[in-house]
């Protein structure tokens, strides 16, 4: 783990048509680590990654991404840059077979001649081998999630940006997921920006905390300096 | 016994989704639905409030069969549904969602005709405190963050005041003080209705699971028990809680 | 203050239709005709209200209201017709002895009856609408299938009516007639008069349409637009709502097409051909679909533009249309009526930009 | 080569016997005809060399019943029936011998029509040949007018024509003029003969042989009760039994029909499959784009004969092909780029922009082209393919068939298996996730927009061997091919293939039997019908994604 | 109404007309020229003084092929802008409905175009012709010896009145003549009908043993794919010909006419006409469609409703002048027998009704989609609006009669 932050949001904001959401989110994630995002339903958590993925404008602040200026790149080139998104509500190419899913997570792929690595994939979430010509969007609740989580994955990302990956997960398979996270900072260098209101993976994971309220960045520490009482009393809040 | 399933069963494409021999439920029950994912447990909801039609089986509630009938039908007959994907007027404002969920005649006319009463708008006002809904009342539902979607679908069932609530994953995308808020709500809500529920947070389940909590695993019913049974079966670890959440408890 | 600048509008609207084109025509600025165009612009914005609560509110894109439109005006072009033929003490209109018809074909009998007539042109396409509505609305089609559906639905009507054998004029319609009620049509008073009440049909559908749509029974409406399970999930019987709005939407074609009859002279299947029936849907969608006032701006402002623009670019008008529809829908959000909300929010949007940096 | 030539010379032989000589008027009268002094005339000179049957006299009166008849200095000539490829024509004297004209050098003398007088014969001049015409035509190069000639000859029965007749018959190559010729020669035999087991043999070689007239003959010999009853009856049974084989062949016709009718509407129905079904977009302008790629055809024809100089071949129809796609298909980058690109987050405006659109587009035809063009049908696809007797399919229509199978294919191809494919399809549910995985939405936008746009300006081309250009024919199909997108379900390339296929099918089996509106009539109520039962479509999506 | 007369224009030194044709939409193919050719007229005698000194001032508008505004373009023309007189429509319905507007307004139509018949309406002058001028010598050539004395007829046109009234008269007039019914099939398409392959094996079936012939009112866009689909399933003029009734120069202007070639028309003029006057009316339609960069420029060609329009402008201003006034009335009453030299030679007004009596010609398609002129009329074919085949107890009389009246 070292300190050089691979992503740093600076100051920005952002809104949806009339309403300000972000009022000036600051953050940095630091290279091979787990920087997790933590706040009330409806404080900005999901429009903060929105905007780091481009798919919202930041009208004011920047973005940076491996010290280069990110803030105004379409998503697609934040993708191939490196940035991977696992959305909210899985979002999921619902006609498209798990296969074909998958492949699509190919396309931010560095390499573009690279291959579905899908030993790993298909031993961390085997339902999917079974389900591979089915379309994604006939899969249940969970399994659509860890398609969605899978395909961020095929995509060999240096960062990852997870909205609450384990919404709907079954327990097993999200202490897995978890387990995994760590496995892929440690070894890949993967950083992570993981966003999630469930406190027990989070604190399984994570190395850095932020804490969201109206738009804005309250508090933040790394694990070990922030006790578990404190933290359940700022989502309390 | 206010629900009664037999031999129900569905497949898509040759696939057995749910393959269900018994199910009841009493009045005032609230029961917990667990299984891992793609066992079949929002398939079984789905069935129930008729989204999904059945191959085979039978289905009867209040002693009326239901399978067959369609959506508004069972709706009518009082079984109201929380989807696991929220499901709500986006264009409507969260008031208007809730006005058109409470309880009241629904045909045409009397929709032509309405006018609100203080009562009805206590209603709606006491929910919406319940669910935090109260600082987004005129926003329009299509513009709320997932979770408070979340609270929306659930204040809706509630005003539907159904005799039979089928709530799938209430507590996704909540935090923890949250998720045990809403499991007090459903606890307080499971005097007066009968109540399905399925979770994947355990502690929330701990929390309302004060009678049987069912495991479904390839839409075959495993067991079915109490919270501590179903705790510590090695089936249900195996293929379900996982090691790790086995050591968690523990610690 | 929103309802203040409604109100204002509509006193604008009534102003200037009910007391400035009248007077201009009684002191002699403007011709008759000039009324009598505004007054068939009136039908086409009637029927358009149908057509936005039907589609605008309800989402249900319903490319048959031409089809219940010409439903209204050949029952009352029927009876002109016979009223006519009988004065004139011939046994039959006049293209049915051209085609060698002996007897009054049975379904023309009793259009002899001015009330029988109106009673007719309500029920017909109230009872055709509530049969294609359960047809449909029940097999669960939506979306662009209801939308192909209704459209094969009246070009196979448009055909039907085409033809000779449906004893309805083919082609050519019904035309020629000369007087409603006893009262010359080609008198300037009885087009005024037409004119007013063609204004005052509209008002007061606008009326029970506001009405529909400020009820409980809109946002039901809109909430089928919205997500049609989730209305079943909660109780309303989604059928019967989307039924009742079909009906009235195509019972207000059919006023729209009773009114427009007189004033036009003429019916032709042509009114109901799948070009006339995208244009009516045209309308709606550039007024501001969603929008009672866009429905019948749009109805109004189009059909101006057509008129205006055959006359002064009979060359290029099509090029005039084709870019402002184009450009309608590029720069202002909700059609015409969403003209003023795009400035306002384009102004506010300054406005908060500035006051965030300050 | 002097094919012509020998059956002139053969003709002239064989009907020496029939007819009296009467050389010497003949030149008066040819020479006449050739420098009338009044139009009165020459029609005189017509007729009576009609009427003097005179066999030297046959090829100019052939020339003239054919409208082929020149002036080369003076000299009356005719030339053969197909120019060479540079356009030039190969020279027949006429009159009094027949014989190819040469040059110097004893080469065929080879000319342009540009440096021939036309002679113009009124019709009503021609006409007077009409009673001899068959006895030369019998003769003629065309195989067609030996047909003609045969199945005219059949209503005269004297023992002359019928030694002719066989005379003919037996230098007879062509198997469509062999058979009714042969019909011809049963019939006539059949009105001779005198016991009823000759007539039976006659009539089942009638039967047998089977010529286009074979059940109309055999009913008229049956009415006539010319032998005896038995051999009526027999006739009469024989002409039932051809007619109901022919009403067979009449049912694989109408199968071709719908087929043809059919591809034609998966060939424009695919391009708006791609743009409507794929990329959500209702393009009301998708028959405009058709219209561009028919516009473009007829420029390629133009530019090639005009331009180019190069007359007369069929190579221009191959380069519209796809120079109509590209033309299309990059209209439709444009007005994706201009306009769609806007839109993507509101489907209902682009209903109303593209409608926008196709007005302007319609303007703009009217505007350069006026308003009725159209392009030539290449020679190659003219004519049709003979299966069998009475089954012919045209080329045009096997062209097209041939042209949608293949753009299915490249269609199928291309989004099944290739990246791009994926994109498209992807970029089609989900325009942000996609955006999301690193896909450039905004170009595979464009190049979706392209390939749909291009797909109709082909269908736009192929449409040009069948119907005219307007400006408002894209207005023609855009129901249909919407109807087409809709019953096989939005966004289904198979749906849309099965739909159009079988709409083509059905329009022509009800055409069969009502009327053609009320075919069409039929076939709207059976579609509605139809979407009782798939009210998604015929390959509706199944499970949880076909949910609203 | 108040009267259409143009006394307010005629202070000033212009005198309105309206001009009537769809520029847009389905009926433009054909329209468009037929406003060309009233503009080339109006250019002409402006260039020669105008009528009774006057300019004349077209208003052009755009129908646009929607038959409820021809009536609003009516009603405009000539209650707003008070023209003295339109030339304008093409097919029956638009005729039939500015009929009424033009009959309660006083105004008065030229309408240039070949129609049924069975209609004599006091405000408008039908410069086409009636079914006894094209129709009835068409049927009559074809069984005659010369024409070649067909037997069979199949009577296939576009779905809409003037075909369905057409083949009502032919097929009287067929049966009067002696042809069995069995012979005689009548068949509809609808408008923009493309596939013709049903229709056309039906006609091979019908012409197999001969003597067979078809009478077309196919319309506009259907005739490509109708004489395509002909040639395609191997039938020729020579086996069986199309007489066509709306097919001119005009629309075989850009068509590929190779398959038509050898088939037959009948009108009332031709381009092909040999007349001094015809030649240089083609050459100045040319001219004037080249000078004012229309499409087409000098490949354009004339027709018969372009002569008709053409000449209705003519015969309008010679009345002006011969009634020394713009007054509908009075224009009305000098059209009565008034002659003029068309471009097909000198044709001559009804002494009682307002149709044009003129001469009959039946073409044969070259390759270059002009006609061979095989069969003209002796002189002037006088107008029977009523025909006599199927309502032989109608006439119409504007001079003794008032209109249409029942025949003794
Ligand atoms: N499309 C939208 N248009 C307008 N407002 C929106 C939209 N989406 C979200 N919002 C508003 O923005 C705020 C932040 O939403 P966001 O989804 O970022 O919350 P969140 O922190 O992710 O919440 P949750 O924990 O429920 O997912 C909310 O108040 C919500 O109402
Ligand atoms: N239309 C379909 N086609 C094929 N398979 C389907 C379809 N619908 C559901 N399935 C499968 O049926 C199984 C049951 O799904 P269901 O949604 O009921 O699971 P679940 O128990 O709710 O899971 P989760 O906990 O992930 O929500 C899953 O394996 C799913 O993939
Ligand atoms: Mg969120
Ligand atoms: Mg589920």
């Amino acid at each position: 783990m070292s300190n050089t932050p691979v992503l740093t949001v600076n100051n920005i904001s952002a809104a949806y048509g009339q309403s300000i959401i972000l009022r000036g989110t600051s953050l940095a994630v630091k290279k091979g680590a787990i920087t997790t995002v933590m706040g009330r339903n409806g404080v900005g958590k999901t429009t903060l990654l929105k905007t780091i993925m481009g798919l919202l404008p930041a009208q004011e602040g920047s973005i940076v991404f491996n010290d280069e200026n990110i803030t105004s790149l379409p998503p697609y080139k934040k993708a191939k840059a490196g940035i991977a998104y696992v959305p909210q509500g899985r979002e999921i190419i619902p006609k498209l077979s798990v296969y074909e899913n998958l492949l699509l997570g190919l396309e931010a792929h560095p390499n573009r001649k690279a291959k579905i690595p899908e030993e790993e994939i298909y031993q961390l979430f085997p339902i999917l081998k079974d389900f591979r010509k089915r379309a994604g969007g006939n899969l249940s609740g969970g399994q659509q999630q860890q398609l969605s989580i899978a395909r961020a994955l095929v995509s060999a990302p240096s960062l990852l940006l997870l909205d609450e990956p384990t919404e709907g997960i079954q327990p097993s398979i999200a202490q897995e997921i978890g387990g995994i996270l760590k496995q892929l900072v440690q070894e890949k260098e993967l950083s992570v920006l993981l966003v999630e209101q469930k406190i027990d993976f989070a604190n399984q994971v994570t190395d850095h905390y932020y804490f969201m309220d109206r738009g804005r960045m309250v508090l933040d520490g790394t694990a070990e300096a922030l006790k578990h009482a404190e933290l359940e009393k700022h989502i309390a809040v | 016994m206010l629900l009664n399933v037999n031999n129900l069963s569905v497949s898509f494409g040759g696939v057995h989704a749910l393959n269900l021999d018994h199910f009841s439920l009493r009045d005032k029950e609230l029961r917990v639905i667990i299984g891992p994912n793609g066992a079949g447990k929002s398939t079984f909801l789905d069935i129930i409030c008729g989204k999904t039609k059945a191959d085979k089986g039978e289905i009867t509630f209040n002693g009326k069969s239901i399978l067959g009938k369609s959506e508004v039908q069972i709706a009518e007959t009082g079984i109201g549904r929380k989807f696991q994907k929220p499901s709500v007027f986006p264009g409507l404002t969260v008031y208007d969602n809730l006005l058109l969920a409470a309880k009241m005649k629904k045909d045409i006319f009397t929709s032509l005709f309405f006018k609100s009463t203080p009562a009805l708008e206590e209603k709606i006002h006491h929910v919406a405190v319940k669910l935090s809904l109260t600082n987004v009342m005129y926003k329009p539902a299509g513009d709320l963050s997932h979770g408070q979607k979340q609270w929306l679908e659930i204040a809706i069932v509630v005003l539907q005041d159904p005799t039979l609530m089928l709530i799938d994953e209430p507590a996704a995308g909540m935090s923890d003080e949250e998720t045990e808020k809403t499991g007090a709500l459903l606890l307080e809500l499971s005097k007066s209705h009968s109540i399905i529920v399925i979770e994947h947070d355990m502690k929330f389940v701990e929390q309302i699971a004060n009678e049987l909590v069912t495991v479904l695993v390839r839409g075959k019913r495993l067991m079915e028990g109490t919270f501590a049974e179903v705790k510590n079966d090695q089936r249900v670890i195996d293929c379900y809680l996982g090691r790790t959440n086995a050591q968690l408890e523990t610690l | 203050m929103k309802t203040k600048n409604n109100i204002l509008l509509y006193i604008l609207f009534i102003a200037f239709f009910a007391i400035l084109l009248p007077a201009g025509y009684l002191t002699g600025l403007l011709s008759v005709n000039t009324i009598s165009v505004w007054g068939r612009y009136f039908c086409f914005a009637i029927a358009a209200l149908g057509i936005d609560l039907i589609w605008g509110y309800t989402g249900i894109l319903s490319m048959c209201q031409a089809f219940f439109f010409c439903l209204g005006s050949y029952g009352i072009a029927m009876h002109l017709l016979l009223k006519k033929t009988v004065a004139a003490g011939a046994a039959l209109p006049d293209f049915m002895a051209w085609n060698k018809i002996e007897t009054l074909p049975f379904f023309w009998q009793p259009f002899h009856s001015f009330g029988w007539s109106v009673i007719l042109c309500l029920l017909i396409p109230a009872a055709f609408a509530f049969i294609i509505g359960l047809v449909l609305f029940r097999s669960r089609i939506k979306g662009v299938y209801m939308a192909i559906i209704t459209q094969a639905l009246t070009l196979a009507m448009w055909l039907i009516f085409l033809r000779n054998e449906t004893n309805l004029g083919g082609t050519n319609g019904l035309t020629d007639f000369n007087s409603i009620l006893g009262y010359s049509l080609s008198a300037s008073s009885v087009k005024l008069a037409l004119y007013l009440v063609s204004l005052a049909v509209l008002c007061t559908a606008y009326y029970c349409c506001y009405r529909i749509t400020h009820s409980k029974f809109g946002k039901v409406l809109q909430a089928i637009r919205d997500s049609e399970s989730r209305v079943s999930y909660t109780a309303y019987k989604v059928v019967d709502y989307k039924l009742a709005v079909f009906v009235v939407a195509a019972l207000l074609a059919a006023v729209g097409g009773m009114l427009y009859l007189p004033q036009t002279g003429i019916i032709t299947p042509g009114r109901m051909d799948v070009k006339a029936s995208v244009e009516m849907v045209m309308w709606v969608a550039l007024g501001g679909r969603g929008n009672l006032k866009g429905a019948v701006i749009g109805a109004l402002l189009v059909n101006f533009l057509y008129s205006i623009c055959t006359s002064l670019f009979p060359d290029s008008w099509l090029f005039i249309l084709g870019f402002l529809f184009v450009i309608t829908v590029l720069y202002f959000d909700k059609g015409f009526m969403g003209l003023g909300d795009t400035i306002r929010q384009k102004f506010s949007a300054t406005r908060l930009k500035t006051s965030q940096t300050h | 080569m002097n094919t012509s030539l020998l059956r002139m010379l053969m003709c002239c032989l064989l009907l020496l016997p029939l007819f009296s000589a009467g050389q010497d008027s003949a030149s008066i009268y040819t020479a006449q005809l050739l420098q009338p002094p009044a139009d009165s005339v020459r029609s005189q000179a017509i007729g009576r060399l009609a009427a003097l049957r005179i066999p030297a006299t046959f090829p100019l009166l052939m020339a003239i019943n054919d409208k082929k008849l020149y002036l080369l200095d003076q000299k009356a000539v005719t030339i053969d029936s197909h120019p060479s490829s540079e356009g030039t024509y190969r020279l027949y004297s006429l009159y009094p011998d027949n014989t190819l004209l040469t040059n110097s050098s004893g080469q065929p003398l080879l000319l342009q029509l540009s440096a021939l007088k036309t002679v113009d014969i009124p019709r009503a001049d021609r006409l007077q040949l009409a009673s001899i015409a068959p006895l030369f035509n019998l003769f003629s190069n065309d195989p067609q007018k030996r047909t003609l000639a045969y199945s005219q000859l059949k209503h005269t029965g004297d023992s002359a024509t019928l030694r002719t007749l066989k005379a003919a018959l037996a230098r007879e190559s062509n198997t469509d003029a062999l058979r009714t010729g042969k019909e011809a020669l049963y019939a006539m035999q059949l009105y001779n003969v005198s016991t009823t087991a000759i007539a039976k043999a006659y009539i089942d070689s009638i039967a047998d042989n089977w010529s286009d007239n074979a059940p109309v003959l055999l009913r008229d010999y049956a009415r006539s009760g010319f032998l005896n009853q038995e051999t009526a009856q027999y006739a009469a049974a024989k002409a039932v039994g051809l007619e109901k084989r022919y009403d067979n062949l009449q049912r694989v016709q109408h199968f071709f029909s719908g087929l043809s009718l059919g591809s034609i509407l998966v060939l424009i129905a695919l391009g708006l499959s791609i743009v409507y079904g794929l990329a959500g977009i209702i393009n009301m302008a998708h028959g405009e784009f058709m219209m561009i790629g028919a516009y473009t055809t007829y420029c390629t024809q133009v530019i090639f004969t005009k331009a180019l100089g190069i007359p007369q071949t069929d190579l221009f129809f191959f380069f519209a092909l796809p120079f109509s796609f590209l033309v299309a298909g990059s209209l439709g980058w444009v007005l994706e780029r201009l306009v769609i690109r806007h839109l993507y987050a509101k489907p209902l405006e682009s209903l109303l922009a593209t409608w926008g659109v196709s007005l302007i587009l319609i303007q703009t035809a009217r505007l350069l082209f006026g308003d009725l063009t159209a392009v030539k049908t290449p020679q190659l696809l003219a004519g049709g393919w003979q299966v069998s007797p009475h089954l012919t399919l045209p080329y045009n229509r096997l062209f097209i068939i041939a042209l949608s199978i293949l753009m299915v294919l490249f269609t199928y191809l291309m989004l099944y298996r290739t990246r791009l494919g994926l994109q498209i399809r992807s970029v089609t549910q989900n325009r942000q996730m996609s955006a999301c995985l690193g896909i450039e939405t905004r170009r595979v936008a464009s190049i979706t927009f392209f390939i749909g746009s291009g797909l109709a300006g082909l269908a736009g081309c192929a449409i040009t061997l069948i119907g005219n250009v307007v400006p408002d024919m894209g207005q023609t199909y855009i129901v249909d091919s919407f109807l087409v997108v809709v019953t096989g379900g939005v966004g289904k390339l198979a749906g849309t293939i099965l739909s159009g296929l079988g709409i083509g099918f059905f329009t022509k089996i009800s055409e069969s039997f009502f009327q053609a509106v009320y075919g069409k009539v039929f076939i709207l109520v059976f579609i509605m019908l139809f979407m009782q039962y798939k009210p998604k479509g015929l390959f509706p999506d199944k499970g949880r994604i076909a949910e609203d | 109404g108040k009267t259409g007369g143009s006394d307010s224009s005629a202070t000033k030194g212009t005198v309105k007309i309206g001009v009537l044709h769809s520029l847009s939409g389905t009926m433009a193919i054909s329209e468009v020229s037929l406003k060309d050719a009233v503009q080339m007229a109006v250019d002409e005698i402006n260039a020669k003084g105008g009528v009774l000194g006057k300019q004349i001032e077209p208003v052009i508008v755009d129908p646009a092929s929607d038959w409820d505004l021809f009536a609003e373009k009516a009603k405009e023309l000539l209650i707003d802008k008070k023209v003295s007189a339109v030339f304008g429509c093409w097919t029956s319905v638009s005729r039939k409905s500015v009929l009424p507007v033009f009959e309660q307004n006083n105004g008065l139509l030229f309408y240039p175009v070949q129609y049924e018949g069975e209609e004599c309406s006091n405000s408008v002058i039908y410069t086409g012709a009636t079914p006894n001028q094209q129709l009835i010598p068409a049927a009559e050539y074809l069984m005659s010896e010369k024409g070649g004395g067909y037997k069979k007829f199949y009577l296939l046109g576009t779905d809409y009145v003037f075909p369905r009234t057409a083949n009502k008269i032919l097929k009287a007039y067929l049966l009067s003549k002696g042809i069995p019914k069995e012979n005689i099939i009548e068949e509809y398409t609808p408008f923009h009908h493309q596939d013709y392959q049903t229709i056309i094996s039906k006609v091979k079936r019908f012409a197999a043993d001969g003597k067979a012939c078809i009478l077309s009112t196919i319309n506009g866009d259907s005739n490509v794919p109708f004489y395509k689909e002909f040639a395609n399933q191997g039938l020729s003029s020579a086996t069986c010909p199309i007489m066509a009734f709306s097919v001119a120069e005009d629309e075989l202007r850009s068509m590929d006419t190779e398959f038509l070639v050898g088939h037959l028309a009948a009108w009332n003029y031709f381009q092909s006409n040999d007349l001094p006057e015809n030649k240089k009316f083609v050459a100045d339609f040319k001219a004037f469609c080249a000078k004012k960069g229309l499409p087409g420029g000098d490949k354009r060609v004339t027709d018969d409703p372009i002569c008709w329009a053409y000449t209705g402008v003519y015969l309008w201003a010679k009345a002006a002048e011969k009634a020394g006034s713009f007054e509908v009335s009075k224009v009305r009453n000098a059209l009565y027998s008034l002659d003029f030299d068309s471009p097909d030679g000198p044709v001559k007004m009804d002494p009682r009704n307002h149709h044009l009596a003129k001469p009959v010609v039946i073409g044969e398609i070259k390759p270059d989609g002009q006609f061979d002129i095989i069969w003209k009329s002796g002189g002037l074919v006088d107008p029977q609006p009523w025909s006599p085949l199927t309502s032989p107890d109608k006439d119409c009389d504007w001079v003794n009669h008032n209109g249409t009246y029942a025949k003794k």
